[in-house]
Formats: C-alpha cells, sequence, structure tokens
C-alpha cells in the first residue's frame, strides 16, 4: 500500500534507521524534557542553561562526556557476563519498539500476537538487570539485582493482565488491529472520539501506567535503584559507555512503553475514523496518516512520560515488601476483577 | 491514628519473624554490608556496618571518627573567644546555636549578664539556626526516602534564613557572633521586617512539605512503625531534642531551665509524640519548625531597645570553677562542660553533643529491620557528621 | 489525635532543697563512700563518689534520685599542660610552669578523674558525679549496666584519656586508628599542630639601626 | 495544624499539586514574582549582605605591626613582618617620630577560618571586611595573599550598615 515500492534491502534499511530514531529520540527528548528541564521547574531552578540554547545540547554534552571514560570493570566481576549485561537491557528496549504501529503503514513489523510478543520481550531487560547486579561483585549492586528481579517479575503479572481486558474488548492481540478497532468503534452509539479503551478500560489502564512505573524501576518503585540506599543498585559498577547504555535505555524503555500504552488505551497513531470517514474493515486510511501518526503518537508518548516522570518527581519510594505486597494484594486482584468484569460486558454487549 | 500505626506495625513484625523462619529453615548465609564512610545516606562520613540476613538486619554498628577533628583538645590551646569560632563548626547547620551554650557558660563562670536586646537577638538567631538546620532536615529527609523535590525546596528557603543569618552576622555558616557579655553588633537597618516575611515563607514551606511529604502515603507508610524507641531506652541512651520527645517525654531545655534567654517571654508550646517511631521524630521536627517562626515572630514584635554588650573587661580571663550550659540546641541538647583555671582559655571543655548520644543507640534500634529501614531510621535520628565526631 | 499532646504548665524550675535532697540521698545510700559534694546556689550539684562507689553511685541516681536520663560521661585530667598554648618563642628559654595538680569542684586526689551527668527530666535538675581513678593504672567500673548509652562515652574515655572501663564489653577506639598511641586528651600529650610551627605572634619589628634597646609594641 | 487523620484529598495527588505549583512558579516571569530560586552564577551575581565575611581587605598605612591580630589569630594564619623607620613630626618643629612600617602582612586563606577576631582586635582601623568572595585559586598555595592583594580588596569594603531601630549608638567602625 505503499505510494513507492521500495526493494527489500531498503525497507531494512529504513526499519533499522526506524528503530533507531523511534528509540534514541524519545529517550532524547524524555531526558532533556522532563529530566533536565520539568525536573528543575519542579525544583525551583533552571536546569542546564549553558550547552546550547536553554541548554538543549547537555544531553550531547553527557553522552561525550561518558563516551570519554574509561570503561571499568570491577576485579572480581563475570566480566563477560558484566560487559553483556547492558546490551541485553538495550536489545529488550529495540525489540519492544518493533511492534508498535505508527502509522497505517508505517510499522516495523506487523503480526497477530503483537501484544503477546510485547509482554514477552519487555521482561528481557529483567534478565539483564540480574546479569548486571550478579556479576558486578558488589553487594550494593547483588542486592539491587535481586530487588530488581523480584519486582519486575511482580509487575509483569498485572501489566499481562491489565493488557489482556485491552485485548477481550478488541478481540485480537494485533497492536495495529486495536488501534484501528480504538478508532473505528463508537461509544454507545456515537463514533466522534471512536472509542479509546483508557474511557471502558479505565482501571486496566491505571493498574497498566502503575505496573509500567514499577517496570521501568522509576520512583516510587525504584528500589534497584535506590540511590541513597543501594547507591545506583545494580548499576553501581558501570561507568562509561555502559553505564550511558543503561541510561538510554532506562529513558528508551520509559517511552517505548509509553508508545505501547498510547496504542492499548489511547487509540495510537489514529484519529477517530468518522472524521475523515475511514472505513476499518477496508483499511481505506489516507496515505498522509503516515506522516501524521508518528507525530500523534510522538505527543501522546510525551504526555503519558511526562506524568511518570512527574509521578517520579513527587514521591518518595516504596519498601520491597511493601511493594511486592502492593503488586500480590492489590493490583493482581483488582486486575483479574477487571478482566471478569470485562468479559461480562464483552459478553451482555 | 496510634490503630493504624499498631497495624502496620505489627504485620511489620509478623513478616518479620515469618522471613526469620525460613531463613532458619533454610540456613541461609549471612552478609556483611558496609554502608558508608562514603555513602548518600551518611551526609558525612559515617560508617555503619550492618550483618544482613537476605534483607534484613541481625547486626548493626555505626563506627564513627572519619571526622573527628579533636575539638576538646583544641580548645585548650585556645583563648575564650577563639573557642566561639572553633565551636560554631560542630554542628555545621546550626552553627549560632552551637556559640550559645558555650558563652552562656563562661558568662555564668564570670558571672555576668547579657543585657536584654543582646538576650532577644541570641534567642532569634538560635532559632533561626534552628530552621535553617531543621528544614534541611526536612528535604534531606525525602532524598534518604527516594523523592528527589523535596530537598531542592529545603535548599531554596533555607537560602532565606542564612541570608538572614549572613545579613547580621557575617558569616552564613559560622556566625561567630556572640560574645561573652553580648554580641558582636547590632542587627542591620530593615533586618526586622526581612526577618516576618522570610517567616511567612517558612511557614509556607512546612506547609509545602506537609502536602509533599508527609501527607503522602507511602512517605507514612514508610516510616510509621518502624524504629521504635521507647521512651525508657530513649533516655538511658540520653536521646535528646525532638527524638526524645517523640518518645512521648516533655523535655524541651527551651523551657525546662532558666538560661538567660528570652524563651520565657513568648508564649509556644512544645510538641511531643506519644508513638516513638521515625515519624514521630520527623512529625515534631517539622512541628518545631513552624512553631520556631512563630517564636521568631513574637519575639520580633517584642524587642527591647538598649545595649547588646555588658561591661566585660578588654581582655576576658574567666575565673576558675566549672560550669555546666546545656542548650536545646537544633539536634538536640547540646552542651559545654567548662572548666577554668583563671587563664585567658578554659582548661578543658568537654563538648556534650546530641548526635554522640542519638547515634549511639543505632545498635539498638536497627536489629531485626530491612535495609530500606536502616536509611530512614537513620535519617529519622537525623545525625550531622561533626555532631558525632567534633 | 494524640499527636498534639499540650504542653502542661511550665514545671518548677528546680531549687536549692532539691539539690540537698540529692545529696542526702546519696549519703545515704553510699555513707562515707560520698566523698564531697558542692551546690553551687540556684545553678548545679556537684559530688564526688569513692571510685568503688561509681556504679551503685549511679544506681541510686537512677533509681532514688530519679535522675533516668543519661547525658554524658567523660574524664578530666587536672595536670596543667606541660607545654601552653604552644605560644613561646622558641629562641628564648622555655617559660616556668606551674605544674601543681589542683582538682575542681568536690575536690579530689588523682591526676584523673571520671565524671558524669546524669539528669532528672520530671523535676529538672542535673547532677554532676564524680570519681578519683588510681594514677598508677585509671579504671573504674562500667556504667553500661545502669545507664545503656554510657558505652560509647566510656569508649571515647577510654580512648583519649587511658581510662580502663571494667565490664565494658567493647573498648575499641572510637575515633582514633587501633594502633593509635597515646591518649590525646591527656594534657602531657602535645597538640602538635602547636609544636611544628613557630608562633607567627612572635614580635618581628626589625629596629632601626643603632636602636637595639627598642622594643617591640607587643603590649 | 496537626495532619488530619484522613486527608481530603489523597495525600499523593496533594504531593503531585505541589510540585506542579512550583513548576508553575518557576516559569512564571521574574516580573510577575515567579522565576527560579537559582541564579545562572557567571552571568548574574548575588549581592552578599554588606556585613558579609568574604575577604579581609588591609589599609597599609594604618597598620603598626603591632601583632594583636597575628596572636589573636586562631589559626596562626597571619603572617607579619615589620622595621622600624623615621617619618616626619605630625607638628612642625617636632622630633620626627619612630614608626612601624610593614615590610610583609600575609594572611594564609587556606588556613583563615573566617571568624574576624583579627579585624576586631585590631586597634587602629586597618583591618576590614569585604564581602568579596571571587579569589579561588586552582593552587592552595596560592591562597597566601600579601598585603599588596589585601590592599587592593580595600576598594570593595562598603560602608558599615545603618542599625535597626533600637539599637544603641555605637562609636567606632
Amino acid at each position: 500500500m505503499l505510494a513507492v515500492d521500495l526493494p527489500y534491502w531498503a525497507q531494512s534499511l529504513l526499519r533499522v534507521l526506524g528503530g533507531t530514531v523511534a528509540v534514541l529520540l524519545p529517550a532524547g527528548t524524555i531526558v532533556y524534557l522532563f529530566l533536565f528541564k520539568m525536573m528543575s521547574f519542579m525544583q525551583s531552578r533552571l536546569g542546564p542553561m549553558e550547552a546550547g540554547p536553554y541548554g538543549s545540547m547537555q544531553l550531547f554534552a553527557e553522552v561525550g562526556k561518558w563516551l570519554q571514560k574509561e570503561d571499568l570493570a570491577p576485579d572480581g566481576a563475570d566480566k563477560r557476563i558484566y560487559r553483556m549485561a547492558p546490551l541485553v537491557v538495550l536489545v529488550s528496549t529495540f525489540l519492544l519498539v518493533a511492534v508498535v504501529p505508527f502509522g497505517p503503514d508505517a510499522y516495523f513489523t506487523n503480526f497477530d500476537a503483537g501484544v503477546f510478543y510485547m509482554l514477552a520481550v519487555s521482561s528481557i531487560s529483567t534478565l539483564g538487570i540480574l546479569m548486571a547486579g550478579w556479576s558486578s561483585a558488589n553487594k550494593y549492586s547483588l542486592l539491587g539485582g535481586l530487588r530488581a528481579a523480584g519486582q519486575l517479575i511482580a509487575y509483569e503479572l498485572p501489566m499481562v493482565l491489565a493488557v489482556l481486558g485491552v485485548v477481550i474488548q478488541a478481540g485480537t492481540m494485533n497492536l495495529q488491529q486495536i488501534v484501528v478497532k480504538q478508532n473505528s468503534d463508537s461509544i454507545f452509539g456515537w463514533d466522534g472520539l471512536g472509542n479509546p479503551y483508557i474511557l471502558t478500560q479505565f482501571i486496566g489502564f491505571a493498574i497498566f501506567m502503575i505496573a509500567v512505573q514499577a517496570e521501568l524501576t522509576q520512583t516510587p518503585f525504584d528500589m534497584p535503584i535506590a540511590e541513597s540506599e543501594l547507591v545506583s543498585g545494580y548499576m553501581t559498577e558501570y561507568s562509561g559507555f555502559r553505564f550511558l547504555i543503561f541510561f538510554i535505555a532506562e529513558f528508551a524503555t520509559a517511552g517505548v512503553f509509553s508508545l505501547i500504552a498510547s496504542v492499548l488505551f489511547l487509540g495510537g497513531w489514529g484519529v477517530p475514523f468518522s472524521w475523515f470517514g475511514w472505513d476499518a474493515a477496508t483499511g481505506s486510511v489516507d496515505n498522509w496518516m503516515n506522516v501524521a501518526g508518528p507525530i500523534i503518537m510522538i505527543t501522546k508518548m510525551m504526555v503519558l512520560s511526562g506524568i511518570i516522570m512527574w509521578v517520579r518527581f513527587s514521591y518518595p519510594r516504596f519498601r520491597e515488601d511493601q511493594l511486592q505486597r502492593f503488586a500480590w494484594k492489590v493490583l493482581i486482584p483488582v486486575s483479574l476483577l477487571n478482566i471478569m468484569l470485562t468479559a461480562i460486558l464483552k459478553v451482555a454487549f | 491514628m496510634t490503630d493504624l500505626a499498631d497495624r502496620q506495625k505489627l504485620s511489620y513484625i509478623a513478616a518479620q519473624a515469618a522471613d526469620a523462619r525460613l531463613n532458619v529453615e533454610l540456613e541461609t548465609e549471612g552478609m556483611t554490608l558496609n554502608i558508608g564512610p562514603q555513602h548518600p545516606a551518611t551526609h558525612g562520613t559515617l560508617r555503619i556496618i550492618v550483618r544482613l540476613d537476605g534483607e534484613q538486619v541481625v547486626w548493626a554498628e555505626p563506627s564513627a571518627g572519619y571526622m573527628h577533628r579533636g575539638y576538646e583538645k583544641l580548645t585548650e590551646v585556645r583563648t575564650f573567644p577563639q573557642v566561639t569560632a572553633l565551636v560554631n563548626r560542630i554542628d555545621w547547620l546550626g552553627s549560632f546555636a552551637n556559640e550559645v551554650p558555650f558563652i552562656l557558660a563562661a558568662e555564668k563562670l564570670m558571672e555576668i549578664e547579657a543585657p536584654p536586646r543582646a538576650q532577644w537577638i541570641r534567642t532569634i538567631l538560635f532559632e533561626l539556626s534552628r530552621i535553617a538546620n531543621v528544614g534541611l532536615f526536612l528535604g534531606d529527609l525525602g532524598v534518604q526516602l527516594g523523592a528527589v523535590t523535596p530537598v531542592f525546596m529545603a535548599f531554596r528557603d533555607r537560602e532565606h534564613v542564612l541570608n538572614l543569618i549572613e545579613g547580621a552576622t557575617g558569616g552564613r555558616f559560622h556566625p561567630n557572633f556572640d560574645r561573652i557579655g553580648g554580641l558582636k553588633d547590632d542587627l542591620p537597618a530593615g533586618w526586622i521586617a526581612e526577618t516576618k516575611q522570610v517567616m511567612k515563607k517558612l511557614r509556607n514551606f512546612c506547609t509545602e512539605m506537609e502536602d509533599l511529604l508527609f501527607g503522602n502515603e507511602i512517605f507514612q507508610s514508610r516510616l510509621r512503625g518502624i524504629g521504635v524507641i521507647p521512651a525508657e531506652v530513649a533516655k538511658q541512651y540520653g536521646l535528646s531534642g525532638a527524638n526524645l520527645r517523640a518518645s512521648g517525654v516533655d523535655w524541651d531545655l527551651r523551657r525546662d531551665q532558666s538560661l538567660p534567654l528570652a524563651y520565657d517571654k513568648v508564649d509556644w508550646k512544645v510538641w511531643t509524640h506519644p508513638d516513638g517511631d521515625s515519624f514521630a521524630r520527623c512529625w515534631i521536627r517539622l512541628q518545631e519548625t513552624r512553631e520556631s517562626t512563630l517564636i521568631v515572630d513574637q519575639l520580633l514584635d517584642t524587642m527591647p531597645s538598649g545595649p547588646i554588650m555588658a561591661k566585660v573587661p578588654r581582655i576576658i580571663k574567666v575565673p576558675e570553677g566549672e560550669a555546666w550550659v546545656s542548650t536545646e540546641n537544633p539536634l538536640g541538647e547540646m552542651g559545654y562542660y567548662v572548666v577554668s583555671k583563671g587563664d585567658l582559655g578554659p582548661f578543658r571543655v568537654k563538648i556534650r553533643s546530641a548526635s554522640f548520644n542519638n547515634i549511639s543507640i543505632v545498635p539498638w534500634v536497627l536489629r531485626g529491620v530491612y535495609v530500606p529501614d536502616v536509611i530512614s531510621i537513620l535519617a529519622s535520628l537525623y545525625f550531622i557528621l561533626g555532631d558525632i565526631d567534633r | 489525635m494524640s499527636d498534639d499532646a499540650a504542653t502542661q504548665e511550665l514545671a518548677a524550675l528546680p531549687g536549692d532543697a532539691l539539690r540537698e535532697g540529692v545529696v542526702q540521698a546519696l549519703r545515704d545510700a553510699l555513707g562515707d563512700a560520698l566523698l564531697d559534694s558542692l551546690i553551687k546556689p540556684n545553678d548545679d550539684v556537684w559530688v564526688r563518689v569513692r571510685t568503688d562507689a561509681w556504679v551503685q553511685a549511679g544506681h541510686v541516681l537512677r533509681d532514688t534520685v530519679g535522675c533516668d536520663y543519661f547525658c554524658f560521661l567523660s574524664g578530666i585530667d587536672w595536670m596543667p599542660s606541660p607545654f601552653g598554648r604552644g605560644e613561646d618563642d622558641p629562641t628564648a628559654p622555655a617559660p616556668e610552669r606551674d605544674s601543681t595538680i589542683k582538682q575542681g569542684y568536690a575536690g579530689g586526689d588523682t591526676r584523673m578523674q571520671v565524671f558524669a551527668r546524669v539528669t532528672n527530666l520530671s523535676k529538672h535538675f542535673g547532677v554532676t558525679i564524680k570519681a578519683d581513678v588510681a594514677d598508677d593504672a585509671p579504671a573504674i567500673d562500667s556504667w553500661i549496666p545502669v545507664y545503656a548509652g554510657a558505652n560509647w562515652h566510656e569508649r571515647e574515655c577510654h580512648e583519649m584519656f587511658g581510662i580502663g572501663f571494667n565490664g565494658h564489653p567493647d573498648l575499641r577506639n572510637m575515633y582514633l586508628p587501633t594502633d593509635f598511641e597515646g591518649h590525646p586528651l591527656r594534657k602531657d600529650f602535645p597538640l602538635l599542630a602547636r609544636l611544628v610551627k613557630p608562633w607567627p605572634g612572635i614580635v618581628d619589628v626589625e629596629p632601626l639601626p643603632g636602636d637595639d634597646a627598642e622594643e617591640g609594641e607587643a603590649s | 495544624m496537626a495532619a488530619p487523620k484522613k486527608p481530603q484529598v489523597p495525600g499523593l495527588l496533594k504531593g503531585l499539586g505541589v510540585t506542579l505549583n512550583t513548576m508553575a512558579q518557576t516559569l512564571k516571569p521574574r516580573k510577575l514574582g515567579g522565576g527560579s530560586a537559582t541564579v545562572q552564577y557567571p552571568h548574574e551575581k548575588e549581592t552578599p549582605p554588606l556585613r558579609a565575611r568574604g575577604v579581609i581587605a588591609l589599609r597599609e598605612d594604618n597598620c603598626t605591626s603591632c601583632m594583636l591580630c597575628a596572636r589573636s589569630c586562631p589559626d596562626w594564619c597571619i603572617y607579619i613582618e615589620g622595621h622600624k623607620e623615621l617619618a616626619p613630626p605630625r607638628r612642625a618643629g617636632g622630633a620626627p617620630r619612630k614608626v612601624n612600617k610593614l615590610d610583609r602582612f600575609d594572611i594564609d586563606y587556606a588556613l583563615c577560618m573566617y571568624c574576624g577576631i583579627c579585624v576586631e582586635v585590631c586597634p587602629f582601623d586597618a583591618l576590614f571586611w569585604s564581602p568579596e568572595y571571587e579569589y579561588s585559586e586552582p593552587k592552595i598555595a596560592d591562597l597566601l595573599h600579601d598585603k599588596t592583594k589585601l590592599g587592593e580588596w580595600m576598594e570593595t569594603v562598603p560602608e558599615a550598615p545603618a542599625l535597626e531601630a533600637g539599637a544603641e549608638k555605637k562609636k567606632g567602625k
């Protein structure tokens, strides 16, 4: 359906470039806009102002600094594992972005088990974090790694269950289909807004966002990092570009999860199809949506990751046992209830 | 409130007991963790050696002395005015408050008393240093618990107080403004009006902290029922200040002794809390900061006019004798036991600093808690390294 | 809501009768182990007990007198410092220094003493209690059974004065390195910072040529 | 004033409100009473109060090298050397006076703890506090400043501020 037919190699190249941009651009924007600026404003200061206008080049300065630093590994570390760990974390991010649809034709892959794939791939980062914590030969890192493993696995579950509600309602596990469904459905016959699942699946959305917060190890769920207790936990021993990779992965994953949340709950790249008279069944979406879609997605992602960061800057952190209790005793039962409710309503209507 | 705290305490204890049982069954090996000397939670160089079973502390021992400056020895080679410049470095966040008990002890030995205006200004500056100190505590508390924003707000509003202290004394951190017999100088013009403005900002800051931290459910669940110190234990270990009052002991040296300071001229209240847990300690400090702003406001309104210096000889020789004066400093009871032999300088000064006692309870209170609680309990006990090591 | 337990009325500040009561209670319990006492009107009370009655005196203070708040414990070396303040002119002959040992309030017989302070929080008064420690082997019983908080204070006193505390579980150094030699707060321990550098206050004004009788304006 | 048992708004939302408020306050233009609490240091500077103890300035002519400051310094960081000189008499026809002339007046700011005792004891008004604070050095040894440097700082010494109402009239500096 693309306007021009590209040879396979060009498509591959485009995909790789697009994937890199889709990971790095949100990461950079989130770091600059939220970590540097919003956080500073919330703390009555201006943040970086020297590098570039309003400090906009600060990130490049930081990356340059990190690249110059020596790549250290502790003496007792399991060096091969230690060096691999950050890459594993970053790989998970890249794999995640592969299923995110940015427009009617602007996607990297489009397959039917998209939701399933996304949930499976997102837990690869747990492995990387555990590897980093274990191989660092540092007690703080070990504690951080173990905390991370426990936490990420605990919060995987409410995330899966929250997404399940969406899957039931949409009747598909294809992310592209979910987007189309949200934009072409109607709320009680009124299709002016489509049917973004944030309205019908609000509980699911809330649980998903809480789980995302935990998966990203952002405050109030940042015990694996916990700089005031564990001195950055599993990242303690890393320096130079390996630390940079962790850093990128943290914020890139925040961006990708925001993208996924906007796909699942906010209608993704689409605008309500009724506005332009598109037909979901035949897929007669105008081609310009391939350009507008990514912009819409990025906007939605910014809002969501802004909220993630806002919460991060405002809250203190939980204790490990409180966090586990919260996951198992509150989030999972609530999300199970949500699934039941969705299923009943789905059958009823 | 108490039933909530009780419930949390009980579930916490039950969880700990369950963990302990499991660990005995599994015969897990312990791990020794050095928290510090360079660690963000020790704001300074305190080292805490903890023996861990999983994340649970089996045994903990603070190891101080990384910053020992030997002030008690240094005072012996200095004259009385020189000692004043030295002692305000003990608790560097509330430095003016460190000078006052020493000066009062010397005045007691010389049997002179500062004129009323000097007493008023002393009291005001004393309370300002309390606000500067405890205000930073409130922000730092957030950092220890993982909230990054409060500390910047604390620094922002503490800056106003430091500016006031600097405006009056010339020193932001180390005023060295107190003299035997009075003060170095009177207040500069416009200071009173500015102080009133700042006190309003500080009350606003307290409200902000209440909203941002103390009302936060996560914050409460982290602190309530954690690190409970019963009153008897607190007294045995000589805990003082907010730590003691949080255990329900109604004891405040500003009220409970007669010193030539202006505390008995104002209407204020000593806050106590029955729980004795970390939350109580932090909560008391918040209330006291607000109370301090009110004290300062009242004192500014009633400031008498007159001289600020009593008649003292040009070269100060303190008569032979011994004197003990302690005051309610930001961290707790800070006292000097001054022995003079009629010389230019003191013969021996025993510095009783609050943090030394407050931290000596750490091995007792840290047993059986989790690693994150180590940090929150330490933060709530509130110590300044210079005040431990002197 | 018990959070804001209100302040009670200002408790009456202590009178000297209360302090006399303290001395009396100690005398009743200890007999002649109470060696000396001093009450400064409207100020404070000092008592000195025999070395072997130190722990017993602590119990009396805590249980009978009601001073259950432990304030501090420390030592004092009554020997005048042989070094002065380090403000001597190295070119001039060393000044004569009085080296007679003269103890402070409540007297004493030895060079070093241990003293502590405990407070009665309900009646608002404190007691300073002293005890001599022998010159040759300074040691005294530990106060930990009476006041648990004495632990760190005794460790500090041990390393700073070399006073032993019998029954203390853990007399490690608190501040100093483990293999540090000497006891810094003893008066015969020199403060090197003041000895290695000449005092800059020594008058260094060159007189006019041919005017060598001139003294500096030092006074 | 006590923390309410059941807050009307959940504390979590209130916390978000506080940070949002602060952000709005920071983004508000300076003119409207907003702005950040920080200043961009090398571009704009805060003026320290008049009494700020920034650096000690020396008026060399007033110094009689009486050594009082060097003696009262707790850190022993003032080094003075001088020599005697004949100065023209004050009144016409009088005998020439013997005055102490300063050869060296060094303050080691690496040792100085800014207590101000020297300024206070100086009987001849030769030492002053200046709020100047930008004199950091890359090497610690360079912090030993001599009398020319100390003399240059005399320009930055402000007039003593007026006193608050109710203060006793004071003579001297």
